[in-house]
């Protein structure tokens, strides 16, 4: 059964070296068609434009991405209408993005930039602008690629994983249920009569 | 119930066999977990494993099916090591010699490998059941609802009588009756073969008795039980046998009878079908006649709950629509027959009834007034006599020569064991959030939200790992008799090869797949064993809308007209 | 040991939070969310709820600054949540369910679908409802000074074993 | 507005708990039910105990109640139709008046109910089915 709320890439901290490695593979996989990136360095003639942000610091890094909020506030703020939810996950279309950047602003998690958006090895124009056409860039899960998010498949460490929140709290509630099997078995007193 | 529900927490040990307290009667279960708290022992015989099981001492989880193999066993092991009350037997029994003769066949070894628990297990929990000092048994539909039923029931009695459990406070045997006045349908002599007051109709000097007080001559033959009715609508060769009419009250055998496809096909064919209820239900499909009548809560009415005692359920509202009491519609169509029978309240028909039960004569309407609780017998109207909490004082039993009766029987297997066709065995059992064909609490709304349609089919994970199914998928569960539709729950509390669903679904109808083989005394269907195939269904989708479509048309049926009602 | 699993005390837990009205409303008009979920597994039935943690691991996720601990207890005040899931994600018992609202909006007239926890009836008068309708009192409120009794009773419980111990020794070394 | 509180019976299980139930007798409704102090429930209640009393009025979950007598006039297969009482009374004697004629007392059988009807009930419709049809065909679903 479809999950009731979006899916979305969550990092373990401790596992995480700042590699970048999801950062390319992100750019990479949503780049081959519309710009035929190959696997090698040489076959890259756009700019880099991830959807995830490695965030580093002396003592920890994690890539920052989309959380696909189930209310998000990008979605909430989008006035073109680019942002909508498809299936459960919050997804941006760049090609009716106008870069006003409001999505940015809204979300808290900082998961949006605005990056250069290249169809066909060139920069799209963005209406008369000189610069050419910037887009909202956030993280769609790769929900068109059948075998989920390259992020989670390329990272050398095995720091990034699919969490459905809900899959996850049945595990948990067990866990949890059976640690209370354990106090209440060792304890007379909440046994006795109340 | 020999003893009183207040009882069960104060016994040394509680042997509860085939019932499910915390599904079936969670404040009975509430005495159990207190009984344990009191230090009582707990041995717990069910195939799953319930709540009870779960803070037993010891669990004996046995295959289904094999409950008089179990029953026999443990006889056989109380009168190997001499763990027999002689006394008790000697004063207050007959026949324990015949019933030693058909025990010894029983050997603990002997019945292990078809009951899967170990020769070892039984002798032990033989030994902590006769030398406790104060033995229970409480059992449920785990036995009676069984082709074998009647012999479980009086297995179940021989242990208590052989080991002196009765008579006593805390000591006995309780089937805990599951609806609210079923012990009451009894009481008030709703059975083919007896009066009220459980006065057999086949006895002459009775049949007087009620025939001068009704004025009219009685029949003397026993009538039929209502499990009996598609057959002797359907199939009864002899034309005199043949039911033509059926006048239901408070029932929905379409719904809760085994195998309904026959149970539709003999309201259909039946020249006369009257439903009288307050709600419409799947009966009511079929009825020439509805005829609206008030609920709990619209009048007074006396229940006798599980352990004998009547009560008082008070009128809280005004009844809405153009409704009218049971007993009101009742006496309106007798007067129509030329038979008047008018009463103007409860208390004028309740005093008619306990002045013709001897049992009853004390449980008068002041009693029951001051919300006293008065368990039958009662015999005297004197306000210190406020019934009997427990029953056979000190070995006084009801046959004439008032001593318990022992009665050995050989054990049989179910009608239908599992096969390749159907490898599953099937079940089924209560869920505790919803009741019976749930037209009451199917339409009260947290109970609806907390537990909706399908209902769950519960299985073991390896079974379930299989099939290939998950938590929550929808399967399709066929039987020989019919098929039925609800979501696949594993459970590591089901042993492997056993399914189990909950009884009151409309589409999760689980008595589509139920066997109509009857136990030949009390006529109970054996609902508690058929053979299955659970089947997994690719298009979860297409399954998905059909739940939700045929709930819709379900309830469109029952003549709602409003939108909601999702199925979950 | 206590608890017999038929879920009392979720139905108490939602009335307590919707109102008595819900008794009346459209049966579809009104959210059933119980924020305590009864879990059954092999060895126990037991309802799985926030424990209210003193250094909350729900509260150091959320970004939105709608978990806060007033007077002791951990509340989330929905009105702020935007749904991110990170508290769900972070808390080890999986006490947080994200549940969606029936008449909520988001300010696009999306449904709105907030975390849903314990709030040990913050603003009831009687305290908590699951404790108070469960028929096998299987429930109880640990308060700090409970707690403390608690270690209390059992120190001395392993002073007493200590004592005993000892005693026997003493007598195996008399004899 | 005046609030009575009336105790009853819980009419579900067996146990027989006792209820204490906080009624607003003007709108006629039931507001509350809370555990009383019975012998078998000892003032606790389950689920339905507490939150199984609002099907009373009539919120159309699963099915509708029942308000008005209905005769299926184009007999079986027909929709039903809405009579007056008198009409369904009359209809419904004479019917089984006629069967009773035509096949004998023993071809019809009656149910009392284990169910809201409560004792009184069961005892009239035990006694209509031996004192005024003259069979002994009646039973419930104890059995089932």
């Amino acid at each position: 059964m479809p999950s009731e709320f979006g899916l979305f890439v969550s990092t373990d901290i401790a596992k995480c070296s700042g590699c970048k490695a999801c950062e390319m593979a992100c750019f990479q996989s949503h780049n081959i068609k519309r710009n035929n990136v190959g696997k090698t360095v040489g076959t890259i003639s756009v700019p880099v434009t991830p959807k995830l942000y490695v965030t580093v610091i002396e003592t920890a890094s994690m890539p920052v991405q989309c959380k696909h909020c189930e209310n998000s506030p990008c979605k909430a703020v989008c006035q073109q209408k680019a942002i909508s939810r498809v299936g459960s996950q919050i997804i941006v279309d760049e090609a009716k993005c106008i870069g006003c950047k409001d999505c940015l602003m809204a979300c808290p998690f900082g998961a949006i930039a605005l990056l250069p958006f290249y169809v066909g090895g060139r920069q799209a124009p963005q209406a008369d602008s000189s610069g050419g056409k910037v887009a909202a860039s956030k993280c769609d899960l790769c929900y068109e690629d059948p075998e989920g998010p390259a992020c989670v498949r390329v990272c050398p460490n095995e720091a990034l994983r699919l969490t459905d929140v809900n899959e996850e709290r049945k595990k948990k509630n067990i866990a949890a249920a059976e640690a209370l099997a354990v106090i209440n078995a060792g304890d007379p007193g909440r046994r006795a009569l109340s | 119930m020999s003893m009183g529900v207040h009882e069960i927490e104060d016994a040394a040990l509680l042997f509860v066999f085939g019932y499910n307290g915390a599904d079936s009667h969670p404040i009975v279960a509430r005495r159990i977990v207190r009984a344990k708290q009191k230090g009582a022992k707990i041995i717990c015989c069910d195939p799953r494993r319930i709540e009870t099981a779960r803070i037993a001492d010891m669990h004996l989880q046995l295959k289904g099916g094999t409950n008089l193999l179990l029953v026999n066993a443990l006889a056989n092991v109380i009168i190997e090591e001499g763990l027999c009350d002689d006394d008790f037997i000697e004063k207050h029994s007959t026949g324990f010699e015949e019933f030693k003769e058909v025990i010894k066949k029983y050997t603990p070894e002997g019945v292990a490998e078809r009951t899967e628990i170990s020769a070892g297990e039984i002798r032990k929990a033989a030994r902590m059941y006769a030398q406790s000092g104060r033995s229970m048994i409480l059992y449920g539909m785990g036995v009676c609802q069984f082709g074998q039923a009647v012999d479980v029931v009086k297995g179940l009695a021989n242990l208590a009588i052989m080991t002196g459990n009765f008579g006593r406070p805390a000591v006995g045997i309780g089937p805990v009756r599951g609806q609210n006045n079923v012990q009451g349908a009894c009481d008030m002599g709703a059975l083919p073969n007896v009066y009220p007051g459980y006065q057999s109709v086949t006895v002459p000097a009775i049949r007087e008795k009620f025939e001068k007080a009704w004025g009219v001559k009685l029949s003397d033959q026993p009538g039929i039980t209502l499990t009996n009715v598609p057959h002797h609508v359907l199939h009864e060769p002899d034309p005199k046998k043949r039911i033509h009419a059926y006048y239901i009250m408070g029932e929905d055998p379409a719904q809760s009878d085994p195998d309904l496809a026959e149970v539709r096909e003999s309201l259909e064919k039946c020249d006369f079908v009257i439903l009288q209820d307050i709600y419409m239900n799947k009966t009511g499909q079929y009825a020439d006649v509805i005829l609206p009548a008030t609920g709990w809560c619209e009048h007074d009415a006396v229940y006798s709950c599980c352990d004998r005692g009547f009560q008082k359920a008070r009128k809280l509202i005004e009844p809405t629509g153009d409704v009218k009491r049971d007993w009101e519609i009742i006496g309106l169509i007798s007067k129509a027959m030329g038979r008047p029978m008018e009463y103007t309240n409860t208390v004028q028909i309740w005093n008619e009834v306990i002045d013709l039960c001897p049992g009853f004569m004390g449980a008068t309407d002041e009693k029951l007034e001051k919300n006293a609780c008065i368990q039958w017998p009662c015999r005297s109207k004197e306000e210190h006599d406020m019934g009997t909490v427990f029953l056979h004082k000190d070995g006084k039993f009801a046959h004439p020569d008032g001593k318990a009766k022992f009665a050995p029987s050989e054990w049989r297997p179910p009608q239908e064991l599992e096969n390749e066709e159907y490898p599953l065995s099937f079940s089924t059992v209560r869920e505790v959030g919803h009741y019976s064909v749930r037209t009451m609490s199917g339409n009260c709304r947290t109970l609806r939200n907390l537990e909706d349609e399908p209902g769950w089919i519960q299985m073991n994970p390896e079974d379930c790992g299989e099939l290939g199914l998950r938590h929550g998928e929808l399967v399709k569960v066929r039987s020989k008799r019919g098929y039925c539709i609800t979501r696949c729950l594993p459970t590591e509390r089901v042993k492997k090869g056993a399914t189990y669903m909950t009884y009151q679904w409309w589409i999760g109808a689980c008595n589509e797949l139920t066997i109509g083989n009857l136990d030949p005394i009390s006529k109970t269907p054996e609902y508690k064993y058929c053979a299955c195939r659970v089947e997994k269904i690719e298009d979860q989708a297409w399954a998905e809308k059909h739940v939700r479509e045929e709930y819709e048309e379900i309830r469109a049926n029952m003549g709602i007209q409003t939108k909601g009602g999702r199925a979950a | 040991m206590l608890c017999i699993g038929c879920r009392t005390c979720m139905i108490g837990c939602v009335v307590a939070h919707e109102g008595k009205h819900i008794f009346e409303v459209d049966p579809d008009g009104y959210d059933f969310h119980p924020k305590l979920k009864v879990i059954k597994t092999f060895n126990v039935s037991v309802p799985v709820q926030c424990k209210h943690c003193e250094a909350p691991a729900c509260m150091a996720a959320c970004k939105s600054d709608a978990i806060h601990i007033v007077n002791g207890t951990v509340i989330i005040r929905t009105e702020k949540c935007i749904g991110c899931k990170s508290c769900a994600e972070a808390c080890p018992f999986g006490a947080i369910q994200m549940v969606t609202l029936g008449s909520a909006r988001n300010a696009d007239g999306a449904p709105r679908s907030v975390a849903n926890k314990c709030d040990l009836c913050q603003d009831q008068p009687k305290g908590p409802a699951c404790l108070r309708v469960c028929p096998t009192a299987a429930l109880r409120l640990v308060k700090e000074e409970d707690l403390g009794q608690t270690l209390k009773n059992k120190r001395l419980a392993t002073l007493g074993l200590a004592l005993g111990a000892e005693a026997q020794k003493q007598a195996a070394i008399g004899a | 507005m005046t609030i009575k509180r009336i105790q009853s019976t819980c009419a579900y299980c067996g146990a027989g708990c006792q209820i204490m139930f906080t009624v607003d007798t003007e709108k006629n409704k039931i507001l509350e039910a809370e555990p009383a102090p019975g012998r078998t429930n000892d003032g606790t209640l389950c689920l339905k105990g507490h939150y199984g009393w609002d099907y009373l009025n009539d919120p159309q979950i699963l099915s509708k109640r029942l308000t008005k007598p209905m005769i299926r006039k184009g007999g079986k297969g027909s929709p039903l139709e809405e009579v007056e009482w008198d009409e369904a009374v009359r209809y419904t004697a004479g019917r089984l008046a006629e069967i009773k004629a035509k096949h004998g007392p023993n071809s019809i059988m009656c149910t009392g109910s284990a169910r809201g009807s409560g004792n009184e009930a069961n005892y009239v419709m035990q006694k209509f089915a031996r004192v005024t049809i003259g069979t002994n065909n009646v039973d419930h679903c104890a059995r089932i």
